[in-house]
């Protein structure tokens, strides 16, 4: 019996299919803002399934230069580990999978997607591929270092109070620290942290002022030049569960509390408080920035962002 | 029982000097000595898992049976507790793989009969130290291991840099052995004897002004030793320069003896940990380390040199973890120097894979060489994964307790600066991966074959060594780590047993307690229940995949067709490979100025390196004197 | 750090999209847009000015000999044409217009072509005078004149 | 499994390659110009990809020059089937006034047949959404040919 909960879990619920949905109508929900903001009327919100099932019918092409096997399942070790990721964020008290540390195991997990891409630039043997690599790996040392910083001030801040003092690693105590204490963007101390979040959000999820690895001008979508049909799909799909994870961590770690106790209603919740953050981070910021250069988005990360994540460590670990 | 410990050593040395006797006429028998040396020595020291690891308790064996009379210690003890057996364990198993993968290996090399010598003397005292029970052996293991490393540096005297290597290993080492000698003296004219846990007894709380100075060369020369930053700059050259096998050996067994030593000398010998200003250097010192060795390793442009530096970082970590001193830390410190021999093991033997194959690992000249040999792509991810932390492999374990462990010290700081190194890993690694195994492969790689079997083997032992050890972190922590763990934290039973019981309470006035080690790990994830997540997934994607009747993967078809040629703007692509130095374009330019410093700080002269050894000593020196009493 | 037109794209959210429904609400092209060719081969002198004009060339002219006079037929292909309309200003009759039509995405290539023919009647020839007829004239001519 | 959802997003979101042979550009801000928000293609799923993997229509422009001329056939090779050509003004069509320059190489039909031919030089935005809705259908039609 655990293993159909558990099938279920993985295959339906906050696994595979839920946050497929959710992530693709999410941006699709993105790709309508930005237009509303250009004053442009927008594709539908639906408009990221369409793309994703015509990719489904395309042919797809394996170069020559290209090592196959790497090649066709990057995308879905990156998939893979996602939908692993989506089962820990809880919702509101109900979580699927909740093991003590689930902060550095999110931490981590959420790297392997972002190193599928890589192997699958580097496997489809394109020097735009190349090129886009090093520029995700610019892109992920950028923002490890504050996601990292504001992951601690929080784990400090719960652990202060309901670990005795030890850091807490674990998200479920996190929900009901809030739970307790109310959401933990109303502690003054923590919203440096958020702000610092919300700007980690876009790059995480590779959106435009700072996706430079996957620029369509300068270097024709960096690695995913290479891909066509099934594989770009699936890459596509990650893009958009990305995107919902990430807005729905930023939910659980800074607007959780008791929830309204009924699953479904805990749900919608969820993906409207998500679908809020969406538009203030990732909508506005795509709409009204350009992309920035390689070594702008370093300089820009390692400064403003960590800077934020460094003042709310402080003043948590002073406000002992 | 008694006499394997003693039984190990001395097989590999006479294995060394056979192969002198009988090996250098015909290959095979040279081959077949090492081969019976390197696997006795490993059964006699697997056989002592059982007695030291599960039962508990330490063998002791008195050279010559030189008992200690009316409680003193005259002749020379081998005192094998679980922290020894732990690195024993190591160094034993690099050992058997190195030699393994040296048959084919050395296949083109002359003279190799020097090789397996040489190497051998190197194995034999690695054990040695590890094993030992008395300081003044430990210097002489020391000596000899520093010589044969200098003679297996230059075995391939035909590549340039290779005798300048040799040369800068022999100088730096030598002024480490002679800290260690002096150390070594100033102690015994303190406490009249050599035995270290008749050492540990006598200096239990007494730590007179010479105690003090001996100990601060000690660290300095266990310290160089274990290649750690300040005096590091010797180790880069002689891992390039050594045959793979030899670099492998290096990384696995050479530096991890000088952290051995440095773990025995903090915790047991001087049981410095006590004091807060000792934890705070040795964390000092490994971060240093780790930023600086992966920041050098970034900008590397040869394989075995970019190894090299990230040994040198991966050792910062094992030092950060070890400073820590507290339970979790320890447990942290020793399970990532299991993980580190094995993961870098690997990747020197796929560096030698490439030099074996391809005649060079200059990351400019190499590309696409996964489509000629797919089984060491294969393994160099594996290896490139596990050193970067990725969940199912070894790494990521080893790295979160690191991270858990110096947070839990409140030293935050710490811990940012180790995830921002393990994130840099990564980015070296990527780097490597694209310039040698995927893109455009140069032309007179044509026919590039994979490598013979006898080399694969070791590789995939330790591949597989690493997905173990990164799938089963309690099993391996119960039965390897928290003994060791256990060993370096009571000194009492190291005491009593080598001078009899009773005897360290009656010196030291009160016995020891033992701390426990119960951490509770924050949060152990168990690591089989994800795989077997992946597994399901895997399953539930192919089912779609097969069912949604995906159109047919179109593969290459061998007629000159541009549908299967690398989009490169519709240009022809064969010199259009981007690999070694045009990544990372834009770290290099932001940081120019910390890189700008670190390219002349490793100016690659001599003296300045000894410059950088002698004034670290001294802030040793004086940092310990101000600090410590 | 200040972010450019956040106060510009907020505010258009709440307003009506600028975009034309183009497929549903057609457009009408702007005055005097030079579109597809309207050709009146009744007005048509077969003048050639025309053809010496067209830049790309894109304009021929074929001629058929009948018995009422020459069929000709002009063909402007206008997947040739860059609608510079030189060959409207110079047609000395008025016979090519450029209307504003501007639909001329064809799926193939006949639709661009635009072609009319007309029959040129040549105008009354004095009747012809047998060769002898022409050389008295000529000497009458010259004895007029001495 | 999803046969018919597939056939209809192959309608809802044919993405575009913009393939630049030579053209003086005047075509070229026409293409960008139907993405602006005037005429916003995006609202019928069009999308300006960087890649030719990820195309389906391509919007040829330009008289094909000689040095553009095998660049044009490896690229347009790259594309996966389904896919559509679509010449815009009357370069490609026809290389317009620089026939039978020295370094023209003719027409666009000599390497490729022309699906959608949108005249006009430039043709308005208007036209090329015209011909891009021809271009859908024909797509459609491969994509069911192709099963």
């Amino acid at each position: 019996m655990v293993v159909l909960k558990y099938l279920f879990n993985v295959l339906v619920f906050p696994g595979l299919l839920f946050s497929a949905l959710v992530g693709l109508i999410l941006s699709g929900l993105d790709r309508k803002i930005v237009a509303r903001m250009q004053k442009r009327i927008g594709p539908p919100l639906i408009q990221p399934i369409y793309d994703f099932f015509k990719l489904l019918g395309k042919e797809t092409i394996v170069p020559r230069a290209a090592s196959r096997r790497t090649f066709l399942y990057a995308p879905v070790i990156g998939l893979l580990a996602l939908v692993t990721v989506s089962l820990f964020i809880p919702i509101f008290k109900y979580t699927a999978v909740s093991t003590v540390a689930d902060i550095i195991v999110i931490l981590y997990l959420l790297t392997i997607p972002a190193v599928a891409l890589i192997m699958g630039g580097a496997a489809s043997g394109s020097p735009y591929a190349g090129v886009g690599i090093s520029r995700e790996m610019v892109a992920i040392i950028s923002y490890e270092l504050p996601l990292v910083i504001v992951l601690l001030t929080i784990g400090k801040q719960v652990g202060m109070v309901l670990n005795k003092g030890a850091i807490t690693f674990s998200l479920s105590q996190i929900v009901s620290y809030q739970a307790e204490y109310g959401p933990m963007i109303t502690n003054w101390r923590l919203i440096p942290a958020a702000l610092a979040l919300l700007l980690i959000i876009p790059i995480k999820v590779g959106s435009v002022p700072f996706d430079i690895a996957e620029a369509e001008i300068e270097i024709c979508e960096g690695p995913l030049v290479e891909y066509s049909g099934a594989p770009l799909a699936i890459f596509k799909l990650n893009h958009a569960i990305k995107m919902f994870i990430m807005t729905s961590l930023f939910v659980t770690l800074f607007l959780s509390g008791k929830g309204t106790g009924i699953l479904i209603v805990d749900i919608i919740l969820q993906i409207l408080l998500s679908a809020v953050i969406v538009v203030i981070s990732i909508s506005t910021l795509k709409a009204i920035t350009a992309r920035l250069k390689v070594e702008q988005v370093l300089k820009f990360f390692w400064t403003y962002p960590t800077a934020l994540a460094l003042l709310s460590l402080i003043l948590v670990w002073i406000g002992r | 029982m008694q006499h394997f410990p003693i039984l190990s050593i001395v097989t590999l040395f006479l294995g060394a000097f056979l192969t002198v006797i009988f090996g250098s006429k015909n290959e095979t028998v040279r081959k077949f000595i090492a081969l019976i040396a390197s696997s006795i020595s490993l059964i006699l020291v697997l056989m002592l898992i059982k007695p030291i690891m599960i039962e508990g308790n330490i063998i002791q064996y008195w050279l010559g049976n030189w008992r200690p009379i009316h409680d003193w210690a005259i002749g020379i003890g081998l005192e094998v507790d679980a922290l020894g057996l732990f690195f024993g364990i190591i160094a034993v198993l690099t050992i058997f793989l190195s030699v393994v993968f040296s048959f084919k290996y050395t296949k083109k090399d002359s003279e190799t009969d020097k090789y397996y010598v040489l190497f051998l003397m190197l194995s034999g005292a690695v054990l040695g130290l590890v094993f030992t029970g008395d300081l003044f052996n430990m210097f002489v293991m020391i000596e000899i291991m520093t010589f044969a490393a200098v003679g297996l540096t230059a075995f391939r005297n035909y590549q340039e840099g290779a005798l300048e290597a040799a040369f800068k290993y022999l100088v730096l080492g030598s002024i480490g052995s002679s800290m260690v000698l002096a150390g070594t003296i100033t102690i015994y004219s303190q406490v009249h004897t050599l035995n270290m846990a008749q050492i540990s007894a006598l200096l239990f709380n007494n730590l007179t002004p010479a105690a003090l100075f001996a100990f601060a060369l000690l660290l300095a020369g266990f310290s160089l030793k274990a290649f750690v930053v300040p005096f590091h700059p010797a180790a880069p050259d002689a891992y390039m320069s050594a045959p793979s096998s030899v670099s492998m050996a290096f990384s696995g067994m050479v530096n991890k003896a000088g952290v051995y030593a440095i773990i025995r000398l903090v915790y047991v010998l001087f049981h410095a940990m006590d004091f807060k200003s000792i934890q705070i250097l040795l964390i000092i010192i490994g971060t240093i380390t780790m930023f600086i060795g992966v920041t050098m390793a970034l900008a590397q442009n040869d394989f075995k040199r970019l190894l090299a530096f990230h040994s040198i970082s991966q050792i910062g970590y094992v030092i950060t973890a070890v400073g820590v001193s507290t339970a979790l830390g320890l447990t942290a410190g020793l399970y990532h120097a299991l993980n580190h021999t094995l993961f870098k093991g690997l990747l020197f033997l796929t560096a030698g894979a490439i030099f074996y194959a391809t005649g060079t690992t200059d990351l400019n000249k190499l590309g696409g060489l996964a489509k000629k040999m797919p089984q060491t792509a294969a393994i160099f991810l594996i290896g490139a994964f596990s050193i970067s932390g990725l969940p199912p492999f070894n790494g990521f374990v080893s790295k979160w307790l690191v991270y858990q462990a110096t947070f839990e010290a409140n030293m935050a700081p710490v811990t940012i600066v180790a995830l921002l190194v393990s994130v840099m890993t990564l980015a070296s690694f990527i780097k490597v991966a694209q310039s040698i195994f995927f893109g455009q492969m140069p032309k007179e790689f044509e026919n590039v074959k994979e490598v013979p079997l006898s080399m694969r083997i070791p590789m995939w032992i330790m591949a597989i060594l690493c997905v173990i050890t990164g799938i089963l972190p309690n099993v391996v922590t119960k039965y390897l780590v928290s003994p060791a763990v256990s060993a370096a934290l009571n000194m009492g039973k190291y005491i009593d047993l080598m001078m009899g019981s009773g005897y360290a309470e009656k010196i030291l006035g009160k016995p020891i307690e033992i701390p426990n080690i119960d951490f509770t790990l924050a949060g152990y994830w168990n690591p089989v229940a994800w795989l077997v997540l992946f597994g399901l997934l895997l399953i539930a994607i192919t089912l779609v995949a097969v069912a949604g009747g995906f159109n047919t993967v179109s593969l290459p078809t061998e007629v000159d067709d541009p549908k299967y040629d690398v989009f490169f703007s519709g240009e022809a692509s064969e010199h259009s490979h981007v690999k070694g130095n045009d990544l990372f374009w834009g770290l290099k330019h932001d940081l120019r100025h910390y890189f700008g410093f670190m390219h002349d700080a490793h100016s690659g002269i001599i003296n300045d390196y000894a410059l950088w050894a002698i004034f670290t000593t001294t802030i040793f020196i004086v940092y310990i004197f101000l600090l410590v009493p | 750090m200040k972010f450019p037109y956040l106060k510009e794209a907020i505010k258009s959210v709440f307003k009506k999209p600028s975009t034309e429904i183009y497929p549903k609400v057609n457009k009408e092209a702007p005055e005097g847009y030079r579109g597809k060719i309207n050709y009146y081969p009744e007005k048509c002198v077969n003048c050639g000015m025309c053809i010496r004009v067209c830049a790309p060339g894109c304009i021929t002219r074929t001629i058929e000999k009948t018995e009422e006079g020459d069929k000709i037929t002009f063909n402007f292909y206008q997947g040739q044409c860059t609608f510079c309309s030189l060959c409207a200003d110079f047609c000395p009759r008025g016979a090519i217009e450029l209307t504003k039509n501007y639909h001329l995405a064809v799926t193939d290539e006949k639709d661009l072509l635009v072609s009319g023919t007309f029959i040129k009647k040549l105008p009354p020839k004095p009747p012809v005078q047998p060769q002898q007829q022409v050389q008295n004239q000529q000497n009458q001519g010259a004895a007029k004149t001495e | 499994m999803f046969k018919k959802l597939i056939e209809k997003s192959f309608e809802k979101s044919p993405w575009l390659f913009h393939l630049n042979t030579g053209s003086c550009n005047g075509c070229d801000i026409e293409i960008v110009s139907v993405i602006t928000p005037r005429y916003d293609a995006e609202r019928m799923g069009f999308k300006l990809t960087g890649s030719p993997r990820h195309a389906d229509i391509v919007l040829v422009t330009g008289p094909i020059t000689s040095q553009s001329r095998d660049r044009l056939i490896r690229t347009l090779a790259q594309v996966p089937d389904p896919k559509v050509v679509v010449s815009i003004g009357s370069c490609p069509r026809s290389t317009n006034v620089f026939n039978g320059s020295y370094s023209v190489e003719g027409p666009l039909d000599k390497y490729v047949p022309i699906d959608v031919s949108i005249a006009g030089c430039p043709p308005k935005p208007e036209a090329i959404i015209d011909g891009l809705a021809k271009a859908i259908e024909i797509l459609r039609e491969k994509r069911r040919a192709m099963k």
